[in-house]
């Protein structure tokens, strides 16, 4: 799983480089985020800009890194989500348990 | 051919670095359909994820210990419809028992079979002798 | 299996809009191929590329006027080596009385068979009763 | 075959939008560049920066505008090409054949 980091404004923006996030990456992807959680970076950042498909596993590896940094009393916040991506968010009803930004501006303008 | 339009057969290891192959080769074959009235690029999504679901499933429930094992996975279009079916040689397992996600209590798991119903036309998995078989149906009309 | 890696099968239409859907699963498999220790990417762009020029030159000399006639392309993966087989049901020709194309005086056809040639290990063609075919071999190592 | 047109500096670009240019759609685009070519626009630049994939009817297609600007002494010119659409001009040694530049500023730098 090919995933940038950078901190920006204190958060860990993780940067997904990958076209799919399916059952071949998503537990990678999940271990590097509940590290991350573990290691205190409590306040994640999952920008999906890259991603163009996204399958039941990568949602679910999704969803344990919110309810990780949640039980961390962290934040856990979704941005750049490409329209077909979304469209899987809203047939699961995830979009409404997610924090989801457009871009990462907005994430950080919602901070002050 | 006496009505099919377009037929594969991919037998893969059971192994999930095929799934990418899997998913584009549905999603090449949506975006192809030009008989297809909806929004292409969607059916082109659907069926990648459709096949990626199933193919998953189908790899996850095989025979673990066996490196031999196969998933094989065909697509038929006939007709106005088209034909997903995966076979697994696994347990197999009773579909209509599968339940509906609670969108209220989100879960990490037990989304796919649910994506499959939302976004085709039928469902059915039979238990065979030779292997198991998922069978989708979409209706291009 | 018995040492068969990946199977797939296709059988289209003789139509060229089909040409994509089979390039493309070439190149997803030149992807994915760890095995394979040279250049993926180019492996990759090279089969979509052989399996686009056998499988065009299939449907320009299929039976024209039969709107039921076929091509069929299969590809396999056996120990370190990539079959492709590319079926016609033609009047076939002979391969080896194809010219290489006079690179002085460049024309605009006669390049599929050079670039099949090139890319990859080794070519025939046989005609066989129910269709004829051309052979595509690969070494992977 | 989607192809947008734009005049610049008295040439006609034709910026091709397809990422595959094959037996499915060669012809028709041979067709679009003959026709220009019989209308007048004798000087004639493709920009090839979307083409991923070329097969021998593409390399062919772009041989017959060749010749037909050639035959009515106009100018013929492509730019942008990717990497490996390149290599295909070399494995035909048909790179020796076009005038091919690396963008279009270069291409108009070197009509100066
Ligand atoms: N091919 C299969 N063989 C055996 N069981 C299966 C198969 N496909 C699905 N199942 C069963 O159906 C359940 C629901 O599948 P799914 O909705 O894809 O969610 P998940 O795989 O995340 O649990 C699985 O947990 C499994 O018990
Ligand atoms: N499947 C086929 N059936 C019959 N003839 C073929 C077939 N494939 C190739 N050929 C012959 O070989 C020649 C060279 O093919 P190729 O190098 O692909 O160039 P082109 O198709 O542009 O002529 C063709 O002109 C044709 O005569």
């Amino acid at each position: 799983m090919n995933v940038k980091r950078e901190k920006v404004n204190g958060s860990m923006v993780l940067f997904v480089q990958e076209e799919r996030i399916d059952a071949h990456n998503s537990a990678d992807f999940k271990e590097l985020m509940l590290q991350l959680l573990e290691q205190g970076e409590t306040d994640l950042v999952v920008q999906l800009q890259s991603v163009r498909f996204i399958d039941s596993s990568g949602l679910g590896a999704l969803l344990a890194g919110l309810k990780n940094a949640t039980a961390k009393s962290g934040k856990f916040t979704l941005t750049n989500i490409q329209p077909q991506v979304l469209s899987m968010f809203e047939l699961t009803r995830l979009n409404r348990v997610f924090e989801i930004y457009p871009n990462l501006q907005d994430v950080f303008a919602s901070d002050q | 051919m006496t009505g099919t339009d377009l037929q594969v057969e991919v037998i893969i290891p059971t192994q999930t670095r095929y799934l990418e192959l899997i998913g584009s080769i549905g999603e090449h074959i949506g975006k192809e359909l030009d008989s297809f009235q909806g929004d292409r690029d969607a059916l082109a999504y659907h069926l990648n994820l459709v096949l990626t679901e199933a193919t998953t499933n189908a790899i996850k429930h095989s025979n673990f210990n066996d490196p031999k094992d196969t998933v094989k996975i065909t697509i038929h279009i006939c007709e106005n419809e088209l034909i997903i079916r995966v076979y697994d040689h696994g347990q197999g397992f009773d579909l209509e028992s599968v339940p509906t996600p609670d969108f209220e209590h989100p879960k990490e798991g037990g989304m796919g079979i649910y994506f499959i119903r939302t976004l085709m036309d039928s469902v059915s998995y039979r238990k065979m002798k030779e292997a198991n078989v998922l069978e989708i149906r979409k209706f291009l009309t």
